[in-house]
């Protein structure tokens, strides 16, 4: 059960106020209709699904209805930092390959 | 009193902290005794000599109380005075003893003394070793389920009450600085540290009274017995408003970012039904800055054959029955122990007047406090010893015992028979590190103690005590208090004033680490030498199973059942493991480590589920009109969590006759249906027209102020997954509807694009679908309807189709909009939602003349698919795009920005041909109404697997057009009307239907349109 | 290898039990094998068993990181059924059904595959019309299953509240009379045990770390126990590393590894004789042999690789078994656990060849991979073994994730798996 | 005259939505007639209900400028609460924050028509001023035992250090949501959608049962 600092709302508050978004940073594609198919169901589908340091958005549905990003270690469950939509995360994960 | 006293056999002339003053009765397999508040079930069966408390579940073997707490493996009861009552497998060590309780056993026929199943077990056992069931059953292939019903019965402890549960349990959220778990003397002490320093402390305990092992020990504190400092601190203690005490809770399940549940028992220690009103037990949602763990420590017991015996119980626990419950559970006692610890088992039976036949050390030379006092009162030692087997058939007769080697894994001698009745053991301590490993962490070896203490965490966790190897008051005591402090200075609060109170100082010796008493015969032949009770699984056994190659911990726990009982292994995993590292020649780390999942002990289903059941459920959503619909009789539908009229019968109606009645006068004169449970959204700004444009599949640039138009909703995969009507209120300002099942799932889509995707867009979304009653009135005479209840011009000159208006109807404000889900002329009243019942009631009051007649969504259903018009959700299933559903009309692929959906609704496998299309059924039999469901074939002879070309999504029966009406999902189907599709039923019918435009009604649309 | 038996067990019986042969060999691995498959799950040693005894292929590998079956395989609530709504899914799952109706004997080992049925409830009209859709399109595609009403579903689980008293009542179920539950560790064990006997290999506790690539083929493995180990082709049946191991190979999937918990009641007498599950209501239960009522909902909506989930699943999911038996009030919820599932967008599994040559996946089951053990281990040998994809895997090929010929299970049915 | 529509130039429609003359609104637990059981019911008790009922309650959303922010302080009467979780109460209107671009505006139900009126004829820029009166209602809830209560059916922390006098706080509430202010040291008020009112009143009434439910009209 996680304890999520929402950035809005400026507390830590529950995980049951909270809503599981998926994986942060993946812009709708500018010009859909130059995409291939392959491009399009990449967008749609295909994630980085990491074990270790993540991305993700969440919204505050409960709460403030905002979204916003996590950063959290899906193996520890440890949230590392937490951001607000259109910021860039300070915490990355090692890219070793 | 003294009466009370002489039948319980037992029980000792004084001490103890149960009330002699306070007897009470208590009725066990059908026989009633006696014992006193303060005992639990476990420590009053003991005080009455009941030896047998339960057959063990492979081999039926007799089995009494081992242990004193949460460990017990053993004694498991059924307990419940009325059917509704039973609660299955309670451990009778937990179980405070109350009048009237009623227990009985849960295994053995005729009864639990004279097993007949034993003899099953004494002869089949042989054939019973672990995974047996694996290697056999299977032949022949068909009696498998025979076999199956067999194991099945003799399987299960305890059985689930067959009447609803009378009792109510819920929870609670907390919050605090400080959850200290375990209120023993390191629990204690760090709850007096916090609360002195003003942090917000949380102290729970499982058992009755706060202490742990400070109620049954002979040790002082200050010069005094323990048990006063004890209360002197919970006195203390309950003083402080910010200090929530909680004993008979167990803390069962440490969750991420420490979160903790806590499960109280607040009447079920004392009664199996709640007093009226009461609640039966709660459970503690905790959120705690800081966890302290203070879960001490259980006692390991050796394995030695027959050690499951009656009579051979854990050594701690024999002195806690006597020295906190005033039992001595025999009259003989040989004690075997690798440590000094358990030296004052000894000592306690001695000190109640009881014999102490020998005390069998593993060890060459025993040295320390305890081992001096137990020669001082004369007690026999025998040093290098291990009792390798009990004797007897329902309890401990005698015991064998041999001289050990130096590591206690060879027999060096010969072996000598001792008259007992019964057996405590010592192996050491295993640290109650249960709680630390729910969250991942991996427990961690130490070999100074034998034992596994826990592992790094990333929790805001510490530890304190025993479940450190922490064993001594005096470091116990220390450890509660360092780990407070500890606490305390992440919680940026000062140390506050405290001393450690004076504890006696004990000289120990080296204990040794054994687990397995070797026995003169192999293991596999000697006596059953028991690790896991509860299982049956036997040394033996474990042996067998890396023989056989599981080598793993992990497939040596799988494969015996080892830790899987109610126990989870508490006594025997450690044992277990030992055995198996030695067996595979290697350390006990190496071969693993023992992990633990919620719950520490078992937790009531009620009490998780909590209020959360029966009325309260799930929400149920009314509008305002929703009195009135109960009172018209209406039957009601579930369309999430909203209670929808469905439909409403008359006198004696069937629901057929209802529907076709709606239908009729719907479509005859005027109908009315509460649709305010549709999603409304209100949307403004300057870009909201832009925003529509990019989430809708259709065009609306240009929609003007003042009108309507329907929408498609689709995901980015171009499926279609909401629908609605939306109004141009001002040129900045929409009306969105949604499905009623779709309105929070589309504000988030709007939400989730406008937050993640287009900030830029200045617009807002706001819910407004509780705001506003909707009722629709449909029918060639809804608008002389309307007329009478409005001023406003509601002709067709002035509210075309597709218009909305403002207006006053029934002298309420409203909103009302021309648009039609049936094809009639019909009106869409919008008022404020507190007006809602009485525009309702007024339009029934002036309706009469029309005989306006309520529909429910049965008649609403109806009537949309007799015009063709799709429902989200079940014309649509997520895999259907726009034009699968014949709707080319409501996409613009003009549009300069690429909407949502258009790019996925072009991929190469949604541009196909053949696929499956929404068209309409006309069955040749019109009296014939395909089922909903039917799957279509072209060939109805065709073998089975049968090539199927798509489902009816729709069907009905239309009065209207005395004909049944369909639609439904064929291969191709937009380019095959006129051609056949045929349904094969379940029941052998087929039904055969051809292809046709969904629209069975006024194809042109003039009925709208008047 | 040593037949097992009634008999056998009785002769063992006079020597104590001390002539039990190994199930499985302890094996250094070979420099290299035509086939190496990555996981030793059930799908894993399936797949090995397979490809020995059907498709003759024995100089395999499987090279598991913990334990043999100690993933999913271990941690799963057993359930089998093959009531899919879509042909492709329906004709793969019913693959396996009819792989498990035969399994005990054929692998000598008693997976304890209890067919006692299972079924699917109804809670609104949109429940029936989607079981109705359902048990027509199994029935059309030769798989057992009837829609009953909610008297008939009363008379097969007397337990369960089928009165309007409920929240969301029942208004009927479909039924698989075939469906059932099997004891999961036993299928590990015995796929093991067969493959073993055949000559495969299985290298336990020994972790890939890498794989091997030349020139966008994959040759063999990297580990760090053994060093490399080559092999003609390589099959990846690793359920919770799938996107992982797929990194390794430098792509990604459409996948997204969410936790999934379950958990058992303390054992009661037999109270339970079907499958039941609920997807309105939202949880399923079932009694296994031993007594503990099994009982799991849904997953965790965000990633997790910490095989736990969030409590408040568990209440819900209690909640859900209360409001459907309320005589289970007074059971007790003896342990709970998680696993780590490997969703796909449309629910249903990837059986596929990847962007790297002779590398194979089999991944993305979500929830519902054991019931198709068999079926999946069959149909991935037969790929290997050929080097083309197996008829029945075809459907599955992650590239539909680009075509978007997505075989959509939970858009369409909703069914809980 | 109640037909009354402002449409300014932010492109936006306004209207009243109240009837004149006797037409009585009914609350979201008008059904449960609370009047009676005020009357009638326990008079003691550890827990208070009461249904504030057919108030004016607005969404104002909006990110304003320093100017704006103005305006609106001079619109309403008082300034907007701009930290997060904090609110203004005074006589005639309440506010409450709800997000960073969000107010909960209460007012007396007439008053709510005035006040988008003002806003619609004053206010410039992007903005939302949405009428939710009919959608919401609001519960107040106190007595020695409400903090009690609330646990039972609330996550968030109320400890008076946490949670003091004037946050607000908008969360899941039971298996539905409510915004809670504390009005005093053992006095809330939870601002509920109408829908789910029925529901959360049966919730707090079984929440209360042990503690003694006083109801007050």
């Amino acid at each position: 059960m996680f304890h999520i600092y929402c950035p809005h709302c400026c507390e830590y508050r529950e995980e049951e106020e909270f809503h599981a978004s998926g994986q942060a940073h993946i812009p709708r594609p500018l010009d859909p209709d130059a995409c291939t198919d392959k491009e399009w169901g990449e967008f749609m589908y295909f994630r980085a699904n990491p074990r270790g340091i993540h991305h993700e958005l969440w919204v505050h549905g409960a709460g403030c209805r905002k979204y916003f990003n996590i950063t959290r270690n899906t193996h520890t469950y440890e949230i590392l930092e937490v951001y607000k939509v259109g910021e860039k995360p300070s915490v990355v994960a090692n890219e070793a390959k | 009193m003294t009466q009370e006293l002489s039948k319980q056999s037992n029980r000792l002339q004084d001490g103890g902290r149960i009330d002699r003053s306070k007897p009470l009765t208590f009725t066990y397999n059908g026989k009633q005794y006696k014992g006193f508040e303060g005992d639990t079930l476990a420590s009053a069966l003991l005080a009455n000599g009941v030896d047998i408390v339960g057959r063990s579940f492979k081999y039926s073997r007799p089995r009494g109380i081992v242990a004193a707490g949460a460990e017990e493996p053993n004694a498991i009861m059924q307990i419940g005075s009325t059917e509704a009552t039973q609660i299955p497998n309670v451990r009778a060590t937990q179980q405070s003893l109350y009048n009237g309780l009623v227990a009985s056993t849960t295994n053995g026929w005729p009864n639990v003394d004279n097993d007949l199943m034993s003899w099953v077990g004494k002869v089949g056992g042989k054939m019973m070793p672990p995974g047996f069931y694996y290697k056999t059953f299977m032949y022949p292939k068909s009696m498998w389920e025979t076999y199956e019903s067999y194991i099945r019965k003799a399987a299960g402890l305890g059985r689930a009450p067959k009447e609803n549960d009378p009792d109510i349990y819920d929870k609670m959220n907390q919050h605090c600085d400080v959850l200290i778990v375990g209120a023993g003397p390191a629990g204690l002490m760090a709850a007096l540290t916090a609360a002195r320093a003003g942090a917000r402390v949380i102290i729970a305990d499982e058992q009755n009274e706060f202490g742990g092992s400070l109620l049954s020990t002979t040790e002082a504190l200050n010069g005094k017995p323990a048990a006063e400092w004890v209360a002197e601190v919970v006195e203390e203690l309950s003083g402080f408003d910010d200090v929530l005490m909680l004993p008979n809770s167990q803390v069962n399940g440490y969750h991420d970012h420490n979160f903790l549940t806590i499960q109280q028992h607040c009447t079920d220690q004392f009664a199996d039904r709640a007093p009226n009103g009461q609640i039966a037990q709660r459970l503690h949602r905790v959120r705690a800055k800081w966890v302290i763990l203070a879960t001490g420590a259980h006692e390991r017991p050796l394995v030695y054959g027959n050690n499951d015996l009656p009579g051979c119980m854990v050594a701690n626990a024999v002195s806690t029955y006597i020295n906190r419950y005033g039992v001595a559970p025999g009259k003989d006692l040989v004690l075997m122990t690798s440590n000094d610890n358990a030296y004052r088992t000894a000592l306690d039976w001695h000190d109640a007047g009881r014999n102490v036949v020998a005390i069998v050390d593993s060890r060459k030379n025993p040295q320390g406090t305890f081992v001096e006092a137990a020669r001082e009162r004369g007690i026999s030692i025998l040093v290098s010893s291990g009792v390798i087997e009990a004797h007897g058939s329902k309890r401990v007769t005698d015991v064998s015992i041999a001289p050990l080697n130096e590591v206690g894994d060879a027999i060096v001698g010969s072996v000598v028979k001792m008259a007992a009745d019964t057996v405590a053991t010592s192996g050491g301590w295993s640290p109650v590190i249960h709680l630390s490993c729910h969250t991942g962490a991996r427990p961690v070896w130490n070999d100074d103690i034998v034992g596994f203490t826990p592992g790094v965490t990333v929790q805001k966790q510490l530890t304190a005590g025993a479940i450190n190897g922490a064993f001594s008051t005096v470091q116990v005591l220390d450890e509660g208090l360092s780990a407070a402090c500890d606490a305390l200075a992440h919680l940026g609060l000062s140390k506050p004033d405290v001393v450690l109170p004076e504890a006696d100082v004990i000289e120990e010796g080296k204990a040794m680490a054994l687990f397995h008493i070797p026995h003169t015969k192999p293991t596999s032949k000697a006596p059953k030498q028991f690790v896991d009770y509860q299982n049956d699984v036997t040394a033996a056994g474990i042996e067998l199973a890396c023989r056989e190659g599981f080598e793993s911990i992990e497939h040596v726990k799988r494969y015996t059942a080892m830790g899987f009982g109610t126990d989870q292994g508490k006594l025997g995993n450690i044992n277990g493991m030992a055995i198996a590292a030695k067996m595979l020649k290697q350390t006990i780390p190496e071969t693993g480590t023992t992990i633990f999942r919620p719950n520490y002990t078992p937790v009531t289903f009620g009490a998780i589920a909590g209020r959360d059941c029966g009325e309260l459920f799930d929400p149920k959503r009314y509008t305002a009109m929703h009195a009135w619909h109960v009172e018209r009789g209406a039957k009601f539908e579930d369309v999430g969590q909203w209670k929808r009229a469905w439909y409403y019968p008359q006198g004696n109606e069937t629901m057929q006759e209802a529907l076709d009645r709606e239908c009729l006068a719907t479509r005859n004169s005027v109908g009315i249906l509460d649709a305010s449970t549709l999603g409304k959204i209100d949307i403004q700004g300057k870009d909201a027209r832009e925003f529509l444009g990019r989430v809708y599949s259709n065009a609306w640039a240009k929609l003007a102020v003042g009108k309507c138009r329907y929408g498609l909703m689709c995901g980015e995969d171009g499926m279609v997954f909401d629908d609605g009507v939306t109004s141009c209120l001002a040129e900045n300002h929409f009306l969105m509807t949604t499905t009623s099942g779709g309105a929070a799932r589309v504000l988030s889509w709007l939400e989730i694009y406008h937050q993640t995707e287009w900030p830029e867009l200045e617009v807002y979304f706001n819910s407004v679908t509780d705001h506003w009653s909707t009722m629709t009135i449909s029918g060639p005479n809804s608008r002389k309807l309307l007329e009478k209840l409005t001023d406003y011009d509601v002709s067709k000159d002035n509210m075309a189709f597709m218009d909305w208006k403002p207006m006053t109807v029934a002298g309420v404000p409203a909103r009302v909009f021309r648009i039609s889900f049936t094809g009639e002329l019909s009106f869409e009243i919008n008022v404020q939602a507190n007006y809602g019942l009485h525009v309702w009631k007024e339009l029934f009051e002036k309706g009469a003349e029309f005989d306006l007649t309520p529909y429910g969504t049965e008649t609403m259903h109806i009537l949309r698919a007799e015009k063709g018009f799709i429902i989200a959700g079940q014309d649509t299933d997520g895999s259907v795009h726009p034009f699968d559903l014949g709707m080319s009309w409501a996409v613009s692929m003009q549009k300069p920005f690429s909407f949502i959906g258009k790019r996925g609704m072009q991929r190469e496998d949604c541009v196909r041909e053949n696929r499956k299309q929404l068209v309409g059924l006309k069955t040749l039999d019109p009296k014939a109404v395909l089922p909903e469901g039917a799957q279509g074939v072209l060939d109805p002879k065709a073998p089975i697997p049968m090539p199927m070309v798509g489902h009816v999504t729709s069907s009905y029966w239309s009065a209207n057009l005395n004909r049944s009406v369909a639609m439904g999902f064929v291969k191709g189907g937009l380019d095959k009307m006129g051609e056949k599709v045929y349904y094969p039923l379940a029941d052998g019918r087929v039904i055969e239907a051809e292809i046709c435009s969904p629209v069975f009604l006024d194809p042109k649309g003039e009925r709208q349109n008047v | 290898m040593q037949h097992y038996s009634g008999f056998g067990l009785l002769k063992h019986s006079f020597s104590h039990h001390e002539n039990w042969q190994r199930v499985w060999r302890n094996p250094t691995p070979k420099k290299k094998y035509d086939v190496i498959i990555v996981g030793g799950g059930g799908h894993g040693l399936a797949t090995a068993y397979y490809l020995a005894k059907e498709f003759g292929v024995t100089n395999v590998a499987v090279i598991e990181k913990g334990f043999l079956g100690g993933g999913n395989t271990a941690r799963n609530t057993t359930i089998v059924r093959s009531n899919y709504l879509w042909d492709e899914a329906a004709h793969l799952y019913e693959h396996a059904m009819k792989l498990w109706e035969g399994l005990s004997q054929d692998l000598n080992y008693n997976v304890m595959f209890s067919q006692r049925g299972c079924l699917n409830l109804g809670h609104t009209l949109q429940d029936m019309r989607d079981i109705q859709r359902r048990v027509n399109a199994n029935r059309l595609n030769g798989i057992d299953g009837e829609v009953l009403d909610a008297q008939q579903v009363k008379e097969i689980v007397p337990v369960l509240d089928c009165s309007d008293r409920a929240r969301y009542p029942v208004m009927g179920a479909s039924w698989q009379p075939r469906a059932g539950v099997a004891r999961h560790d036993a299928v590990a064990w015995g796929f093991a045990r067969g493959a073993d006997t055949r000559g495969v290999d299985l290298i336990q506790q020994t972790e890939v770390e890498d794989l091997i690539i030349e020139d966008g083929t994959v040759v063999g493995v990297r580990t760090a126990r053994y060093g490399d180990i080559r092999a003609d082709r390589v099959g990846c049946v690793v359920a919770g590393n799938s996107s992982v191991l797929a990194k390794m190979g430098g792509f990604e999937l459409p996948l997204e590894s969410h936790p999934l918990q379950a958990l058992v009641s303390e054992p009661i007498k037999p109270i339970l004789d079907t499958v039941v599950m609920s997807n309105q209501v939202h949880g399923y239960a079932s009694q296994s042999d031993k007594g503990d009522l099994v009982i799991g909902a849904g997953i965790d909506g965000y990633n997790g690789y910490g095989q736990r989930g969030s409590y408040s699943t568990i209440e819900h999911t209690i909640q859900a078994i209360v409001e459907m038996f309320p005589v289970f009030s007074r059971v007790r919820m003896n342990r709970q656990w998680g696993g780590i599932v490997d969703t796909c967008p449309d629910a249903c599994p990837i059986i596929s060849e990847t962007p790297v040559k002779n590398l194979y996946f089999n991944c993305g089951w979500g929830t519902g991979g054991f019931k198709a053990t068999p079926g999946s281990g069959h149909v991935f040998a037969a790929s290997l073994a050929k080097g083309e994809m197996h008829p029945l895997a075809k459907p599955f090929s992650m590239f539909r994730f680009h075509n978007g010929a997505l075989v959509d299970e939970h858009g369409a049915a909703g069914v809980a798996h | 005259m109640s037909d009354v529509t402002v449409e300014a130039m932010e492109g936006k429609v306004v209207t009243n939505q109240l009837p004149t003359g006797a037409i009585v609104g009914e609350s979201p637990l008008h059904h449960s007639d609370l009047a009676s059981i005020a009357e009638k019911g326990p008079q003691q008790g550890g827990v208070h209900f009461h249904e504030r009922k057919l108030k004016g309650l607005l969404t104002l959303r909006c990110t304003p400028s320093v100017e704006q922010l103005s305006l609106i302080e001079s619109l309403l009467g008082v300034a907007l609460p701009m930290q997060p979780l904090t609110s203004v109460t005074a006589d005639a209107i309440s506010v409450r924050w709800m997000s960073p671009d969000e107010w909960l505006i209460i007012v007396d139900g007439e008053q709510a028509f005035e006040l988008e009126t003002r806003f619609q004829e004053k206010f410039s820029g992007h903005y939302a001023l949405v009428n939710i009166s009919g959608g919401t209602t609001i519960f107040e809830v106190s007595g020695s035992h409400v903090v009690d209560m609330l646990k039972k059916s609330t996550p968030v922390d109320l400890h008076a250090s946490e949670f003091p006098v004037g946050k607000v706080v908008s969360t899941v509430f039971a298996k539905s949501g409510a915004t809670i202010c504390r009005l005093a040291d053992e006095k809330f008020e939870l601002v509920v959608r109408r829908s789910f009112a029925d529901y959360l009143w049966l919730w707090i009434q079984d929440a209360s049962r042990e503690y003694g439910l006083v109801v007050k009209a």
